[in-house]
């Protein structure tokens, strides 16, 4: 179905879903608080909606509702009506009966893809069983059956070896992985109406492509309503039919993706639509550069600043290099059965090296699953490596005791992939940014006069304010949260000690592009003023772009090609950097890309018999600085 | 909006220190775990004023009225000397819950402490202390509050030794299990990512997630140990006749279950309203740790 | 058809049976439970009277030193093996010889030597003169095995009781002992019932629901306090009767302020002994007027009873020196009843200024603490509250083992440290002779000093209480705490 | 898993080994002197050295011990000093009484627990939750001779239905188990509902909510499995607590079980009894904390052990 189509069928079927002056609050620590106001839209069958906004907007909120599940979460609907038209069509008002009653509903009407896959995959089941179970719910399937639609639904999502990995439990899974495995249990459903809630923040672009073509397929083939919500203009030129825009809790905006593109109205819009990274931008430049910042205040927007963003020449290339991590190897035991018994080994990182220099921002990018994360894991110690050596400041970590470890920990920080989780559920946020501080004795340079206690209190306060959270917001617990707060969040806590190296995990993955932007240009901006070095993981090359010296790329498990920015993006040398360059979606509703194909076969993967090791060839420069491993692996594409 | 000046920075008093006063604030707004607190503070306020306010002393023997029904003047009924059951529940409020509490917080600290170490660490302290525990646990009560009284003495603080060692290997293996959990939580990793030191991590992000565990078995055992004291008493450990203690009074009475139930009733109500607020209020602890409730 | 339906008798015991070799069992139940099913030469009747069973005559000798025993005829054991002269002198030299380390030695400690005289006549010489061997004869301990079956079963006999009793052995598990009808019974007409079944129920409320619900037939004992639900029950029927069970309160006289007779004497008068009897057994308890309960043979009555005197007692008090009383510990076991009992000194002690601290102990600190005891100086006893059942029937057990002033703990059980000559000279007078007459008088002498000395608090003596059903006859609770069962029938 | 089970396995052997010197060492010291306790309360001194003597407690204390060590190779335990059987023939006699009566109370408690226990927290400050939580109380707060004393008067004296006491057929586990399973239930039902409370909030059950769950599985599959370990910890505790024989319950209702074993034979002292018992006991324990600690890593797959 086309968009015109599809904006057609909008006008004339009759919506699958109406929304209607919905109102959401919380209870609040003053009484309750209205998060969501007064927001109405509607989407008909076979139409994609998407919800873009500013990161706390009540995005996540609003799609809850729909499901009636923000009531688990300590929400009301104090107000509006949510109509939608059952399988059985028959049309009701969701927002009225209680919560409870709605089950039947849900999964087999709505589906839902949640925006914090780590936390929303239940710890003691398998894969495979998490997804059966939503076959035979919905699919009236026998286990058996149930269990093969998994495994097909698990290669629809491009999971490698899914037949391993359907006994396997999520916390052995990657970030990328679980939101796959997230996908595929919300598409088993079949649903007639399908909220994906930022459902590609944690993938790479080939995957991410692969992953709205299937949702596409779907759709197509059952009349399937989508919701899509995101923050990447890219996705949504890709996929949407029809935009609708919040700010502050309210629809500000609401129309055809073209109109929206084209002509946006509202200021938020306008500011958004500007502040779009794009993967070229820098096509030329040597040397990062910030983004040109945005000021959306009440609604009137702001140009661009005057003057124009500084570069980024940060590097002390002379210096001895910070991090340095030699043929690093981490494996990860397949154990199967009670006894558990070894059969095989996850490689997933194989001989890597790479080093960070003082005031530079590396890049590590690559396919989900690759292994980034694990990398950044044992550098922090949190998983110990195979064999390897990693020095920072010239020690070698392995030969640190206890109370070097803790010391090492003051001048490295480490952003979670996953803030959610990163954050104690029993602490609130400004104690969990205020305890770096604790630990280890950091006092704040403040106003004279003012005790420690108090300087520590006024940082958490800056720093809230810097990431653009409230002072007040330090009070809350994490679950009182949006996703892009509890990123933000994170990231004051990675900052609260001046750290020398912050290795960033996906950290601006789950911002709006204009929060996104002023977290760059903060992070660049203490790199101009501290010298901080960053090891930046990322899926978005746009992002990449703009902040990285260099860019390390990885592809199972092993770094593939390793280069200056501008060398790697300009002139890709390896295959597979090649192809992510290739498949990054462009902002651009006119320029689609809806008949690429959906790729099957075999998924190479890091997963090999015990004995099996891997080959891994040497680096070998291609030019300036630049490496790239000629070997086939990656290659056949 | 790269800098920020300190005005804008302005109200963030206790920020980071709240969580004792959002307690405080949550507690508070619980009703009936209020309500469990004033009547177990009532309780303690009673056992401190029991010269006081008790109708008769509780020694005080009347051969003429024994195993008396309540009546006017005796209104819980008199037991097998006449004495007023009234007065020696509001006496033996002292011991029996002194006792009670004592012995589960002292043996609850040591228990969760051996157990958090146990669950967090792992390796052979785990399994020294969790087979010590393993025999504490076989070893029976009786048994080791004989071993106690011959090492101790007599006394009600050695009561509340015995019985608190009793609840250790408890504490222990309830607190290392969920620390087993716990212990590989993302946000444990981070805080290690911070810096924090394993004894801070163990104390600050994993005690709290054992504690609703630890918090209902601290309000159940305090029951439990009322009644364990009793039969400490028994062989001699415990509070001496003729201190009125409820458990042992409520033994005592149990030969008269038939004929003079008011003799077991009494103390046993008495209890089991203790042991009641003490669970309530534990629920309301509970729930006001509990960050996801309002 | 009914007539002949098989009459099964349940009797609740308060414990477990230890073990059914008598020489070797120390508690009155498993006394009474091989009662059933063994026999020795004399035995009590209902009434503590000693009766000839396996014996028909006796004579011995002036100085009691011989004793020749003429034999019933015609009895068979269990296993059909005849009963005989050769029978008694394998027991009782079993009995006697150190070597089998049997707990009822002591019984026939003095025998030299067991003669056969001919096949029903056996004569018992002793080493010593020993008055009350007919005694210690009809305790349950000295009743007699088949041979046989001690031959075959030796170590294990406990188990596996043969004898000519007026039930056999059928089976024992954990807490259940059951017992059938001997049909060669030698009295004839006996036993009526054709099984008994003992069992332990130890919680004194259950037992009496057995009862209740006619699952027993018979309970024992009954808490004083739980009389009221038999009487309430018109299907079953109270037994109310002496014992020999004698409560009290031993001091310590070589212990200050207890080395002072007028301080002793004092707390005898200050202790109300028919409260006792209310408060402790619930009005089921008579007087202890003298140092033994009056069931035991040889009790004299004292004429100057200790009653309740307060003003008296505080004048002792005064005179000995201790005007505003004192205070002291008291020892005592810690069963309820024991508690109960302590806690009622204690009170009445208080009303003339003793302040006592009760200190239960538990069976084994109670060994280590008080019967233990090596030398009398170790001894931290002040007050010990206990009590005795003279299993023998006798003064002699009743005094000799308590008050003798040889014997001091460890050896037996004065624990008041009691020592005086003129009390120790007749206790061996009254052991050294089976003169029925020169023992009246020795036993005579020895209470009326004691009763003056008062080394004790004389307390009372409890009466044994059972609930049977009306339908049972001829079942006899006898004053030493055992059961007699052997006319039981079932209407 | 296997390496840890094998070495847990292999482990308990010197375990018991070290109880053993222990427990001896503890039996042996506690005041009471078993010859005097078991040749009776009127036994004179020459009867106490007689017992003493067959009971070789007039040897060295390692002398008794090596023979107490050398019978227990062999899996004998000597005999009981009051009763002269063999200890295995004493102990064996009561542990099936009191395994089954074990097995059925905690059968019934468990599942009465967990009812209880996840009702209160689905309708958590309902009057459900009240009501389950006051009879989760009482089965705590209530002395359990008492319960069972009430019950005998009511189904056994007033009623007829049930026989007041003793072993054999279904009847006679009625009350006992009832009375016994009451605490364990009560337990079960607190930590039931303060574990479910804890896990309902999270992520992943709003995961299975969305997915259409019914509200049935949602609790009895994805809240309850992650809420299990501190359910599991009680059970076994409980389990092994019941396994030692209730003093109580076997004294209420004339269970011929371990738990009155055990005070017969620390009346008399009766080492060897109280010896192979606590030995029994730590086994017991041992063993169900070795399943506690598999069934963990079963609940919790992030749990691992080395
Ligand atoms: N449980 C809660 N209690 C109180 N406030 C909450 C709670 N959950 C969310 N909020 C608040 O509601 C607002 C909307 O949150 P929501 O998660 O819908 O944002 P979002 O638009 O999805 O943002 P993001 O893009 O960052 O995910 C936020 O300001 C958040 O702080
Ligand atoms: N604890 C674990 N046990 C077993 N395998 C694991 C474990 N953690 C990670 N893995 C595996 O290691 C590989 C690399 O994972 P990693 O989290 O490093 O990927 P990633 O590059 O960060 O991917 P993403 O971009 O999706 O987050 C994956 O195949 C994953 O399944
Ligand atoms: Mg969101
Ligand atoms: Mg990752």
């Amino acid at each position: 179905m086309s968009a015109v189509a599809a904006a057609k069928a909008a006008d004339t079927a009759p919506a699958l879903l109406s929304v209607e002056g919905l109102s959401v609050a919380f209870d609040g620590e003053h009484g309750p608080v209205r998060v969501v106001e007064d927001v109405s839209f509607s989407v008909a069958p076979g139409e994609t909606v998407a919800i873009v906004g500013e990161s706390g907007s009540g995005k996540s909120v609003t799609s809850l509702s729909l499901m009636r599940l923000v009531d688990y979460a300590g929400g009301r609907i104090v107000g509006g009506r949510i109509r939608f038209k059952g399988r059985d069509g028959r049309e009701r008002d969701l927002a009225s009966p209680p919560a409870e009653a709605l089950t039947d509903m849900r999964g087999n009407d709505i589906a839902m893809v949640f925006q914090e896959p780590m936390t929303s995959l239940n710890p003691v089941f398998t894969i495979g069983d998490q997804i059966a179970e939503a076959v035979m719910l919905h699919q009236g399937l026998d286990r058996k059956a149930a269990r093969a639609e998994a495994l097909r639904m698990l290669e629809k999502v491009r999971i490698p070896e899914p037949a391993r990995l359907l006994d396997r439990h999520p916390h052995q899974l990657s970030g990328g992985m679980r939101q796959r495995v997230m996908i595929a249990m919300a598409l088993s459903c079949r649903p007639s109406l399908l909220i994906a809630d930022e459902p590609t923040t944690a993938l790479d672009v080939t995957i991410q492509a692969q992953i709205l073509r299937l949702i596409r397929l779907l759709q197509d083939e059952m009349g399937m309503g989508v919701i899509f919500i995101t923050h990447d203009m890219g996705v949504v030129a890709e996929v949407a039919d029809r935009v609708v825009v919040m700010w502050r809790g309210r629809k500000v905006e609401e129309g055809p993706v073209e109109r929206i593109f084209q002509a946006p109205q509202h200021p938020y819009t306008k500011a958004l639509l500007s502040a779009v990274p794009k993967l070229g931008a820098l096509r030329g430049q040597d040397l990062p550069v910030r983004f040109p910042l945005l000021v959306v205040d009440d609604a009137k927007a702001d140009a661009a600043l005057p003057a124009p963003p500084p570069v980024q020449d940060t590097v002390r290339a002379a210096d001895a290099p910070l991090l340095e991590v030699r043929d690093l190897t981490t494996r990860f035991d397949v154990r199967k059965g009670i006894f558990g018994s070894l059969k095989a080994r996850v490689h997933a990182v194989e001989k890597v090296s790479f080093a960070v220099r003082p005031g530079e921002t590396l890049a590590l990018v690559g396919e989900s699953g690759c292994g980034k994360s694990t990398t950044g894991r044992t550098i922090m110690g949190l998983q110990s490596a195979t064999s390897g050596t990693i020095r920072f400041d010239g020690l070698d970590t392995a030969t640190l005791d206890s109370n070097g470890q803790a010391k090492l920990k003051e001048k490295i920080q480490y952003i979670f992939q996953d803030p959610f989780a990163s954050l104690n559920p029993r602490m609130t946020v400004g104690f969990s940014i205020a305890e770096p501080m604790l630990v280890h004795d950091y006092v704040p340079t403040s106003k004279p006069g003012v005790s420690r206690r108090r300087a520590i209190e006024e940082r958490v306060a800056e720093l809230l304010t810097q990431v653009g959270l409230k002072p007040e917001h330090a009070r809350r617990y994490p679950h009182e949260f949006s996703g892009g707060q509890r990123q933000r969040v994170c990231i004051a806590r990675a900052l609260a000690c001046d750290p020398k190296l912050i290795i960033a995990d996906e950290a601006v993955a789950a911002l709006d592009v204009s929060i996104q932007a002023q977290i760059v240009n903060l992070l660049m901006e203490l790199q101009a003023r501290r010298g901080l070095s960053y090891l930046f993981i990322s899926h978005d090359m746009a992002v990449v772009e703009r902040v990285s010296h260099r860019v390390a790329v990885m592809y199972l498990g092993q770094i593939v090609e390793l280069g200056p920015r501008r060398a790697v993006f300009e002139s890709p040398q390896h295959p597979y950097t090649r192809r992510l360059m290739a498949a990054v979606p462009i902002a651009d509703p006119s320029r689609r890309t809806r008949d690429l194909r959906l790729l099957t076969g075999e998924i190479p993967s890091p997963i090999r018999n015990v004995g099996d090791e891997p080959a891994v060839q040497p680096l070998v420069p291609v030019g300036d600085d630049h490496f790239v491993a000629r070997h086939a692996v990656g290659g056949d594409f | 909006m790269t800098t920020t000046d300190a005005t804008s920075v302005a109200v963030s008093h206790d920020a980071i220190r709240s969580p004792l006063r959002e307690f405080w604030r949550k507690f508070r707004r619980n009703r009936t775990a209020m309500a469990a607190g004033i009547c177990l503070l009532a309780l303690t306020l009673a056992a401190a004023a029991a010269p006081w306010i008790a109708p008769f002393d509780p020694a005080a023997f009347d051969y003429d009225r024994i195993l008396e029904g309540p009546s006017a003047d005796h209104w819980a009924g008199t037991d097998a000397y006449g004495r007023d059951i009234l007065s020696r529940i509001l006496w033996g409020a002292r011991i029996s819950l002194s006792v009670g509490l004592l012995s589960v917080l002292l043996g609850g600290v040591a228990g969760v402490a051996l157990g958090l170490v146990a669950g967090f660490r792992g390796g052979w302290i785990d399994s020294l202390i969790m087979r010590v525990c393993d025999v504490l646990l076989a070893f029976p009560g009786i048994l080791l509050a004989i071993g106690i009284v011959a090492v101790l003495g007599p006394g009600i603080d050695n009561v509340i030794y015995a019985v608190a060692i009793f609840s250790v290997p408890v504490f222990a293996r309830l607190v290392r299990g969920s620390t087993l959990g716990l212990k590989r939580a993302v946000y444990v990793d981070a805080a290690r990512a911070i810096g924090v030191r394993d004894r801070l991590l163990m104390v600050r992000h994993i005690l709290p997630g054992t504690l609703p565990s630890v918090i209902v078995y601290v309000s159940m055992r305090i029951g439990t140990s009322i009644l364990t004291a009793a039969s400490l008493s028994f062989i001699g450990l415990g509070a001496q006749p003729p201190s009125p203690e409820w458990g042992a009074m409520l033994a005592d009475g149990r030969s008269y279950i038939g004929v003079a139930s008011h003799v077991t009733f009494y103390p046993g109500l008495a209890i089991f309203l203790t042991v009641l607020a003490f669970n309530l209020l534990g629920d309301g602890l509970r729930d006001a740790l509990d960050p996801k409730l309002r | 058809g009914p007539a002949f339906a098989a009459k099964d008798l349940v009797v609740g015991l308060p414990d477990n049976i230890t073990t059914l070799d008598p020489a070797d069992i120390n508690d009155t139940l498993s006394q009474s439970a091989s009662r059933t099913m063994m026999q020795g030469l004399f035995g009590f009747d209902k009434d503590m009277k000693l009766v000839p069973l396996l014996a028909e005559s006796f004579t011995v000798n002036d100085t009691a030193t011989e004793y020749t025993y003429r034999l019933r005829k015609g009895v068979t054991f269990h296993d059909g093996s005849p009963f005989n002269a050769q029978a008694v002198k394998t027991n009782f030299d079993r009995l006697a010889n150190p070597a089998n380390r049997l707990k009822r030695q002591s019984l026939l400690a003095m025998l030299a030597e067991t003669v056969v005289v001919d096949d029903y006549t056996v004569t018992l010489k002793l080493s010593q003169p020993f008055g009350a061997l007919n005694n210690n004869l009809a305790h349950p301990g000295a009743m007699i095995h088949s041979p046989k079956a001690l031959e075959t079963y030796g170590k294990e006999i406990g188990r596996h009781p043969v004898g000519t009793g007026p039930y056999k052995f059928v089976s024992w598990a954990a807490d259940t002992l059951k017992v059938e009808k001997n049909a060669n019974y030698w009295k004839p007409g006996l036993p009526k019932v054709d099984t008994v079944t003992l069992k332990s129920v130890p919680e004194n409320g259950s037992r009496i629901a057995m009862l209740q619900t006619n699952e027993a037939q018979f309970i024992y004992p009954l808490p004083p306090e739980m009389v009221k639900m038999v009487e309430a029950n018109s299907a079953l029927e109270l037994i109310d009767a002496p014992s020999i069970i004698a409560r009290y309160v031993a001091m310590n006289t070589m212990k200050k302020p207890f080395n002072d007779p007028r301080v002793r004497q004092a707390l005898n008068y200050a202790v109300d002994k028919n409260a006792y009897a209310k408060v402790v057994y619930r009005g089921y308890a008579g007087p202890l007027d003298s140092a033994i309960p009056s069931k035991l043979g040889f009790h004299v009555t004292q004429p100057n009873q200790y009653t309740y005197d307060l003003a008296k007692a505080k004048a002792l008090l005064v005179e000995a020196g201790y005007p505003n009383g004192f205070e002291a510990e008291m020892f005592g076991r810690n069963s309820t009843n024991f508690i109960r009992g302590m806690q009622f000194v204690q009170q009445q002690l208080s009303q003339i200024g003793v302040k006592l601290t009760v200190t239960p102990l538990e069976a084994g600190v109670e060994t280590a603490r008080v019967w233990g005891v090596e030398k009398p100086e170790d001894a931290t006893v002040q007050m010990q509250y206990g009590g005795w059942s003279a299993s023998t029937g006798d003064a002699d057990w009743g005094l000799r083992p308590l008050l003798w002033g040889k014997g001091f703990p460890p050896k037996f059980f004065n624990v008041a440290y009691y020592k005086n000559d003129t009390v120790d000279s007749a206790i061996e007078t009254g052991i050294g002779t089976a003169d029925t007459a020169k023992r009246a008088e020795a036993y005579r002498v020895a209470q009326e000093q004691i009763w003056k000395d008062a080394p004790w608090i004389f307390l009372g003596v409890e009466n044994l209480l059972a609930g049977k059903s009306k339908k049972l006859t001829g079942f006899y609770y006898v004053a030493d705490g055992g059961l007699q069962m052997e006319e039981a029938d079932l209407q | 898993m296997l390496k840890y089970l094998v070495g847990r396995l292999a482990g308990i052997l010197p375990v018991l080994l070290v109880i053993s010197v222990f427990v001896f060492g503890f039996v042996h010291l506690l005041p009471g002197d078993p010859a005097r306790l078991v040749a009776g309360p009127d036994a004179t001194q020459r009867d106490v050295e007689l017992v003493r003597q067959d009971l070789g407690l007039d040897q060295p204390l390692w002398v008794q011990y090596g023979r107490f060590l050398g019978n227990a190779v062999q899996g004998e335990f000597g005999r009981s000093m009051k009763s002269k059987r063999p200890v295995s023939q004493e102990i064996g006699e009561r542990f099936l009484p009191t395994l089954y009566l074990t097995i059925v109370a905690m059968v019934w408690a468990t599942l009465a627990g967990l009812l209880i226990g996840v009702a209160s927290a689905t309708k958590r400050g309902r009057w459900q939750d009240h009501v389950g939580m006051i009879v989760a109380v009482s089965g705590i707060a209530f002395p359990s001779f008492w319960l069972g004393l009430l019950m005998i008067d009511l189904f056994s004296v007033k009623l007829g239905w049930l026989p007041t006491s003793g072993y054999g057929t279904w009847q006679h586990y009625v009350m006992p188990s009832l009375t016994l399973g009451l605490g364990v239930a009560a337990v079960m039902a607190r930590f039931t509902r303060s574990a479910f409370i804890e896990i309902a909030r999270e992520d992943y059950v709003r995961t299975a909510r969305a997915k259409g769950v019914p509200a049935r599985l949602v609790v009895w599959k994805h809240t309850l499995r992650n809420a299990m370990i501190p359910i599991i910890t009680m059970v076994g505790l409980q389990f092994g607590f019941l396994l030692g024989g209730s003093i109580v319950v076997e004294t209420v209702f004339s269970w011929p079980g371990l738990g009155r074993l055990l005070v017969d034979s620390v009346n008399y002292r009766d080492y060897t009894v109280i010896q192979a018992e606590i030995l029994l006991f730590s086994l017991e324990f041992i063993i169900i904390n070795l399943l506690v600690d598999v069934l963990y890593a079963f609940a919790n797959p992030e749990i691992r052990y080395s």
